[in-house]
């Protein structure tokens, strides 16, 4: 019923293209709208008048085959972890991962909880983190900002770091998901 | 001599084992079968001296004086060629009953022979008061064998004929008294000389009494009852002696009834056919529906006496009677007595399906041919008296297929029961080829009843090429079915046949055995008895329409007016149009699956054929815009029902009767163009719809269930008859480059040409409305998420899936070549005279008209081209996707639950229900409900007169003899 | 309606003590192997038709789990609070299924954060917000919250503290809120 | 031969380049209504080469394979059939292949192949999308047909080429003032053709992620774009053809089409969604009755 394929490694062979497609790549950045914490809603005045993310080339898509960016949006429960794996794993090459908020830097408030991740990094790649509690719409698209000149730089590889080192974080993720049913890899 | 023992033998048997029986029955029973037998080679003899079985032999006479003296104090007996062969078939009903009647309730011999000589005599009596003898005798005879057996049942029912019997020998008494203190005399013939009021009372008297004694309506209710309580052996045995002598002893007796205006008999027997038959509509006993059925042959009788006369009356009344006595005898014979609710229970339609269908008159059984004589002769005299003869049989008809079709009982192990129903099935056949064989009218295949042509080659290809496609598959039958093959094979050769008849009987007669070979095709499905009924049913309905047209225009198919009004009739019903998509639905739901291919793809193309050969074009013109209608509100309103069911096979019923709206709606537009446009129909229909049902046969073949819920997603297990069937649906969806947009365009500028917009855009919707089913059909089925249960599905049998491929390479040929077709069609659709309108040009690939043009080639062309650049750009342009599970979905990070639950099938088009939620909903059903409520209703009336009480009944005929009497009495001067 | 209440407790146990009552408003502690007699009671006399809540309390000086059933009438929103006690090891209590079908979702709840078992729940092993949890309940005050966050999420980043009152005043030379520090205030 | 191909191929490429720029430019104009500044003109370029250029794909299976296929085969297919500027032997393409019937029923090729591609994804939602898809289609289509057959049966062709020549001479020629309801109801459903709202309810993000497509992913979205863009030129030359006296050189080709383009802008920013009930309810029967009373005005 599921794929069981492995993801084979990223290789590097397509040079000609490579500063277009960055360029590209970082002028249209598709979220998938996947509020997987409280500041979900500090996502919303994005799209309005005042701050207007669509001047950016950033758009909302309602599923993740379709988009390249995952915002992890404040603190995240293991239950949701598992979710999140699931998403940004069904997410297509290249693709990138914004934290929002200090409980996905280190625990934040959360940090003594029984059931919230305090490092988000150890579960996926993050490209970047935006610190705050929450982090008002003006960092965040500071954030975005930061990420395009990271992606147009060739430096946001996260997508890369994640499947060379999948059996690390597969690790990591199978030590705090308890009852792991996913399949190998989410296709 | 001979006379003596043929009448005599049995008596004798009688006093030999009255004596044997209490010491030893096997003994008993053997001497009774060999004095019959002995009886039987006697009046063989007889009847062969006679020269009965060629022509004119029925009148020869013999005498036989058994006394000194004269009648009435001898017994003289008067056995004619008619007589005698009549009493083979008592000899032979007697034969084939006594061993199952006797043989379960011993001491029954001697009273069982002394009913054979009775029913002989009473056949042979020449004047009243041997008649009167001999009624009295039959009677108590009857009573007697009816009571016998310890079971109050039966006791009850011997009463009740008792009380009967008394009444009948005390009305008969008094006409006797009447006719010899007029004339002096005791001879039957001799009340012919008889006038004024005597004649009126003995008529009166003599009319009442025959009419109780065969039970004609609406004196038939003893009768009912007695078949429906009797011991169904008895009533075996009863039914080809006793009750084919009384019927006889009529038939001879209402001819020399003093009567003021004979044409009398003929009302009283056609009112009595239709109302008696109208009350039987509902009948669920198979006894009782016997009983109705008897009633009818009654009728039948009293309508032969006052129509016919001479030596077609002689040979109308023994074909009809011997025949349907015993067919009824081998009905009878297949009943488990000892089951008292239900006799049939065990036994499967299959076997009762031959002397049933002889009992209605299906050719080519001998019944048959009677009826189609009486009708022509009806004909001539009133045509109001045979469309209600027609009626009145059609209502028979509808009791008697539910009798068989409601049987679904598996193949009798016991073989006891049926040994001597075999036999009786046996000489049923033998006597249907006799009778096919001496039948007047001749079948033809040879004739130019049909133009011959492109066009009759072309429906002759799909007659055959569609039997012969269908065929492979038929062999091994789905889940829980039979294999139709067998009866597929003579539906499809007499279908193949149908273009060649030379006459209209021939074609009549192919089209009826093609029908009933289906239906005993359908009738092998899984659940097969309500889609076998309604099939029955509506064929029955299509056959005496067409039955009637053939009448009316004295052989030829059909000729304007009436006759072409009940063909337009016939082919609507056989095509399921205007509401009559019931029988469609039903039977190609329940058939097996390569039988509704056949039926939808091959049989349904009869009625086109029909349509566009019978009628010259001027015939149908009147009736054009009322067809064109037709078709294209069933057109809309099928596609409509197909998009908002769930079961494969109904939607593909559904679609079909949807798509033949097409046709009919082209045959109505009388021009060239648009009968271009319905042939070329219906060749890509019989293409499609081919390939869809076969897919569909594949399908449940291996999944084993036609319910939209629960399939999805075999295109991983059955890609080939996914591709097949894709394309198919592509082709009867009108997309480009296939072969259904072809159709599409001839209509539509058809259509236009005639400036008939409003009915191009009830085509259009119903096109577009088709997309709805179209696309569900091959997602509910196809696409989707595969059910594990289903993970081990194989692809489709080779022998359904070879045929696919055939039809779909002709289908992919005809799409990108439709010239390979047009260029052939459209001079010969050209030459049809009366066909009015412009002749579309063909120029290379290209078709055009004065509105437009089109080139299937070019077209075909460039989205292969375009499409194969995308593939191919596709292909070079980056890495390959992975393909990835089925559940591997973007179901909001979650896991999907089940393949089941993430597939989304059941109540597809909701908010189309929805938004049609404010119309009232039309549904033809309730319609046919309707009609069938009100003849149920009106059938009640008449029902009431039954009450099961003796005491009504006697009250009846009382009634009736006042009647009769006053209303003879207001006739004559 | 508190009256009603009141009566059947009367009838129905003795040694009921009431903690609190307002208007419309009644929470009773009840001996535990009375409270489901006067929850059912509630319900079919009294018109307590709605099942808000099970909550449950951890009252480990006393080694008890505090159980409370809220109860709602649809007619005048009153409430009716019953409470009991249970100990803690081997907690088990009888389920409200069959009167209230939702229950099941919060005796699941508890099952899972406190351990405490309702026999007579087929769904009561089911996982309801932690999926596949081992170990001690964790609302159960002897659950070390972050003993086992350090354990399972790991040591949290050592953070650097930066006061935004010192940020603004780098800013803009001076503290514009002078909110005395804790130490100053005590 | 050559001459013909090449004009394909020039036509589709620039019908592409077209229906991009015409994208960016409703974006641009949308989000100025909205009173925001909007992304860059070119953005859908971009869009379209990142989706192109996606490092990995996934697919379900071969009808989800050839989907994307079908759609630009239909995008493509209809723009060749049309003839896009009257009169020029070569802008014509492949219209000498078929009639205006060819083209209406050709439209439903796409739709078909994307239905056949969103049911194989077995995704749940791709699929409601597709079911109200096809009703809202039946729709329509009852009613834009409805307006092309009046044209047809007025004018008495089903040819495009003679249906533009019909209306040449002067501005009072053209359809939209001979046929006034007949094109007042086609302007309706240029709306659900376009999927815009009210009657954007397949794409409907809210309620069923993005509808059919919502599996694809990667260069397969890309061609789907693409050919969606394509089809919503050719639509646009459809109407002009039809509707506003075709088009006699480039300059009223594109200020027809462009203007014809902004059209559905200043309806939908406005309005809210429809249920699927609603829109099929309201385009059964509001631009069927229009049609109705030009049909009428035909006939008699």
């Amino acid at each position: 019923m599921y794929c069981n394929k492995i993801p084979d490694k990223p290789v590097d062979n397509e040079k000609i293209w490579k500063k277009l497609d960055d360029l590209a790549r970082a002028n249209s950045l598709w979220i998938t709208a996947y509020g997987t914490g409280c500041g979900a809603i500090e996502l919303r005045p994005l799209h309005t008048s005042r701050f207007d993310m669509e001047r950016f080339g950033i758009a909302m898509r309602p599923t993740p085959r379709q988009s390249d960016v995952l915002i992890i949006s404040g603190y995240l429960s293991v239950k949701t972890l598992k979710r999140v794996i699931r998403v940004y794993e069904q997410i297509q090459d290249p693709k990138y991962i914004l934290a929002l908020g200090s409980c996905t830097i280190d625990g934040g408030m959360y940090f003594d909880s029984y059931n919230t991740i305090n490092i988000l990094d150890r579960y996926i790649p993050v490209d970047v983190y935006v610190n705050g509690c929450m982090p008002r719409p003006e960092a965040v698209i500071d954030g975005f900002i930061l990420l395009m000149k990271k992606i147009k730089e060739g430096k946001a590889v996260g997508w890369k770091r994640y499947k060379e080192n999948l059996e690390y974080y597969r690790k990591n993720q199978r030590e705090i998901i308890r009852n792991w049913d996913l399949p190998d890899y989410n296709w | 001599m001979v006379t003596a023992l043929a009448v005599f033998l049995p008596l004798l048997g009688a006093f030999l084992t009255a004596w044997l029986t209490h010491r030893n029955e096997r003994l008993s029973l053997l001497i009774t079968r060999l004095f019959l037998l002995a009886g039987l080679a006697a009046i063989l003899v007889i009847a062969a001296r006679l020269g009965a079985v060629t022509d004119g032999g029925l009148e020869n006479t013999m005498i036989l004086r058994t006394g000194v003296m004269t009648p009435p104090l001898s017994i003289d007996l008067k056995v004619t060629g008619w007589s005698a062969l009549a009493a083979v078939v008592v000899y032979v009903g007697a034969l084939l009953g006594v061993g199952r009647f006797s043989g379960r309730i011993p001491g029954t011999q001697p009273l069982l022979l002394t009913l054979v000589t009775t029913s002989l005599g009473l056949m042979f009596a020449t004047d009243f008061f041997n008649s009167f003898v001999f009624i009295e005798i039959g009677s108590i005879i009857t009573i007697g064998l009816t009571a016998a057996g310890r079971c109050r049942r039966r006791w009850e029912v011997a009463l009740k004929t008792a009380m009967i019997s008394g009444l009948v020998t005390i009305l008969y008494l008094l006409a006797v008294v009447i006719v010899y203190r007029t004339t002096g005399e005791l001879r039957l013939t001799a009340i012919s000389t008889m006038t004024g009021f005597p004649a009126i009372l003995v008529s009166g008297l003599l009319l009442t009494v025959i009419m109780t004694e065969i039970k004609a309506f609406p004196l038939s209710g003893w009768g009912l009852d007695f078949y429906q309580g009797v011991d169904k052996n008895f009533a075996a045995v009863y039914s080809s002696t006793w009750s084919l002598a009384v019927l006889l002893w009529s038939a001879r007796m209402l001819t020399v009834l003093p009567l003021p205006d004979p044409g009398v008999l003929a009302r009283i027997g056609a009112g009595g056919l239709v109302l008696g038959q109208l009350a039987g509509l509902r009948q669920r006993d198979p006894g009782r529906m016997m009983g109705y059925s008897t009633s009818a042959y009654a009728s039948i009788l009293l309508i032969l006496a006052g129509t016919v006369h001479g030596a077609d009356y002689l040979s109308l009344t023994l074909l009809f009677f011997t025949f349907a006595s015993l067919s009824k005898t081998t009905v009878f014979l297949m009943a488990d007595p000892e089951e008292e609710d239900d006799p049939w229970k065990k036994v499967s339609g299959y076997v009762l399906l031959l002397p049933l269908l002889c009992i209605t008159g299906i050719p080519p059984f001998p019944v048959f041919w009677a009826k189609i004589r009486m009708l022509t002769v009806l004909a001539d005299i009133s045509p109001l008296l045979m469309g209600a003869v027609i009626l009145g049989l059609f209502f028979e008809s509808v009791y008697i297929y539910r009798l068989w079709s409601s049987r679904t009982g598996p193949w009798q192990k016991k073989r006891k029961y049926f040994d001597a129903a075999f036999m009786g099935a046996a000489l049923l056949a033998a006597g249907t080829v006799w009778t096919a064989a001496g039948a007047e009218q001749g079948l033809s295949l040879s004739g130019e009843l049909f133009r011959a042509g492109f066009v009759r080659d072309l429906f002759l290809a799909i007659f055959a090429g569609g039997t012969l496609l269908s065929l492979p598959g038929a062999f091994r039958g789905g889940p829980g079915e039979k294999s139709p093959a067998v009866w597929m094979l003579v539906s499809g050769v007499a279908l193949t046949l149908l273009p060649l008849s030379g006459n209209g009987l021939t074609f009549y007669v192919l089209w009826e055995i093609s029908a009933f070979a289906a239906v005993i095709g359908v009738s092998k499905g899984a659940r097969p008895s309500e889609g076998t009924f309604w099939f029955a049913v509506f064929a029955g309905a299509a056959g005496y329409l067409l039955l009637a047209s053939l009448v009316l225009s004295d052989g030829a198919v059909s000729s304007p007016g009436i006759p072409m009004l009940l063909v337009a009739a016939a082919a609507l019903l056989k095509m399921g149009q205007g509401g009559a998509h019931l029988w469609n639905v039903r039977a190609y739901s329940t058939a097996p699956s390569t039988m509704a291919a056949f039926l939808s793809g091959t049989s349904s193309k009869a009625a086109v054929f029909l349509l566009v050969f019978s009628a010259s074009a001027a015939a149908i013109l009147p009736l054009g815009t009322s067809l064109a209608w037709i078709g294209a509100l069933t057109a809309l309103g099928m596609a409509a029902m197909a998009s908002l069911e769930s079961d494969y096979k109904k939607v593909l019923a559904y679609a079909s009767v949807s798509q033949l709206g097409y046709v009919i709606m082209g045959i109505g537009l009388t021009s060239v163009l648009g009968w271009t446009a319905a042939i070329y129909h219906t060749f890509n229909h019989f293409l499609f719809k081919s390939i869809l049902f076969l897919g569909a046969a594949g399908v449940i073949a291996r999944t084993g269930t036609s319910d939209y819920d629960s399939l999805g997603g075999l295109v991983k297990r059955m890609p080939l008859t996914f591709t097949f069937t894709l394309i198919s649906v592509i082709a009867f969806a009108g997309v480009p480059p296939l072969s259904g947009f072809g159709s599409k365009w001839l209509l539509y500028n058809a259509l236009v040409e005639q400036g008939m917009l409003p009915l191009a855009l009830v085509a259009m919707f119903a096109s577009v409305v088709a997309f709805l089913y179209a696309f569900r059909l091959l997602y509910a089925v196809f696409l989707g998420q595969l059910a594990p249960r289903h993970y081990e599905v194989k692809e489709a049998p080779l022998a359904v899936l070879a045929p696919q491929g055939v039809f779909t390479a002709v289908l992919m040929a005809l799409s990108f070549r439709p010239t390979l077709l047009l260029d052939r069609l459209v001079p010969a659709v050209a030459s049809i005279a009366g066909l009015g309108g412009e002749i579309p040009v063909i120029e290379g690939t290209a078709l055009s008209t004065s509105l437009g043009y089109w080139d299937a080639w070019s077209v075909g062309m460039m989205v292969m081209g375009v499409f194969g650049f995308a593939f191919v750009f596709y292909w070079i342009s980056g890495r390959r996707p992975i393909h990835v599970g089925q559940l591997d979905i973007g179901f909001a990070g979650e896991l999907p639950p089940s393949p089941e639950e993430v597939h989304y099938a059941g109540d597809f088009f909701r908010p189309f229900r929805r938004a049609l939620a404010f119309l009232p909903e039309i549904h033809a059903s309730k319609v046919f409900g309707g009609i069938v409520k009100t003849a149920d209703l009106a059938g009640d009336v008449f029902r009431s007169l039954f009450t099961g009480d003796a005491r009504t009944y006697l009250l009846h005929s009382l009634i009736i003899l006042t009647v009769m009497i006053l209303w003879m009495k207001g006739g004559t001067p | 309606m508190a009256d009603d209440l009141m009566t059947m407790l009367r009838e129905t146990v003795e040694d009921y003590r009431v903690i609190r009552k307002r208007h419309g408003y009644l929470h009773v502690s009840v001996p535990r192997e009375r409270v489901m007699e006067v929850i059912v009671t509630a319900k079919s006399r009294c018109g307590k038709n709605v099942l808000q809540l099970i909550s449950a309390v951890d009252r480990i000086e006393r080694d008890i789990f505090q159980l409370t059933w809220i109860l709602e009438s649809t007619e005048d929103a009153s409430i009716f609070m019953v409470s009991a006690d249970y100990p803690r090891e081997g907690c088990k209590v009888p389920t409200l299924k069959d009167m209230w079908p939702s229950a099941v979702f919060f005796e699941r709840e508890l099952r899972e954060m406190f351990g405490i078992e309702f026999p007579g729940n087929p769904r009561q092993d089911e996982d309801f917000l932690l999926e596949g949890w081992e170990g001690i309940p964790p609302m159960r005050r002897d659950f070390d919250t972050l003993e086992y966050s350090m354990k399972t999420y790991g040591e949290r980043r050592k953070r650097e503290h930066v006061d935004p009152r010192r940020l603004i005043a780098e800013h803009t030379g001076e503290w514009d809120t002078p909110v005395p520090s804790r130490k100053e205030k005590s | 031969m050559t001459r013909l191909l090449v004009s394909v191929i020039l036509t589709s490429l620039g019908a592409l380049v077209y229906g991009l720029l015409l994208g960016g430019v409703s974006r641009v104009i949308t989000a100025s209504i909205h009173g925001r500044i909007g992304p860059r003109l070119t953005q859908n370029f971009i869009d379209l080469w990142k989706l192109f250029r996606k490092e990995s794909s996934i697919h379900h299976g071969t009808m989800f394979w050839m989907a994307p296929m079908f759609r630009l085969t239909g995008g493509i297919g209809v723009l060749l059939l049309v003839p896009i500027i009257a009169g020029n032997s070569v802008l014509t393409n492949m219209s000498f292949s078929g009639d205006l019937l060819l083209v209406l029923y050709f439209m439903f090729f796409g739709c078909l192949g994307m239905a056949l591609g969103a049911g194989d994804s077995g995704h749940p939602y791709a699929v409601v999308a597709v079911s109200r898809g096809l009703l809202q289609m039946s729709a329509y289509e009852l009613s834009f047909s409805a307006a092309v057959l009046v044209l047809a049966l007025g004018l008495g062709t089903f040819s495009i080429e003679n249906i533009v020549s019909a209306q040449q001479g002067g501005i009072l020629n053209w359809n939209v003032f001979r046929f006034p309801f007949a094109t007042a109801a086609a302007l309706i459903t240029f709306l659900p053709m376009n999927m815009t709202y009210p009657f954007n309810i397949v794409l409907a993000p809210q309620e069923i992620p993005i509808g059919p497509p919502t599996e694809y992913s990667s260069r397969f979205l890309s061609f789907m774009f693409s050919g969606r863009a394509i089809f919503g030129v050719a639509k646009l030359i459809l109407f002009v053809n039809l509707f506003f006296g075709g088009a006699g050189s480039w300059s009223s080709l594109l200020i027809k089409t462009f203007l014809l383009y902004m059209y559905p802008l200043f309806v939908s920013p406005v309005f809210p969604r429809f249920r699927t009930e609603q829109s099929v309810r309201f385009l059964w029967f509001v631009p069927t009755s229009l049609v109705a009373v030009d049909l009428l005005r035909v006939i008699l």
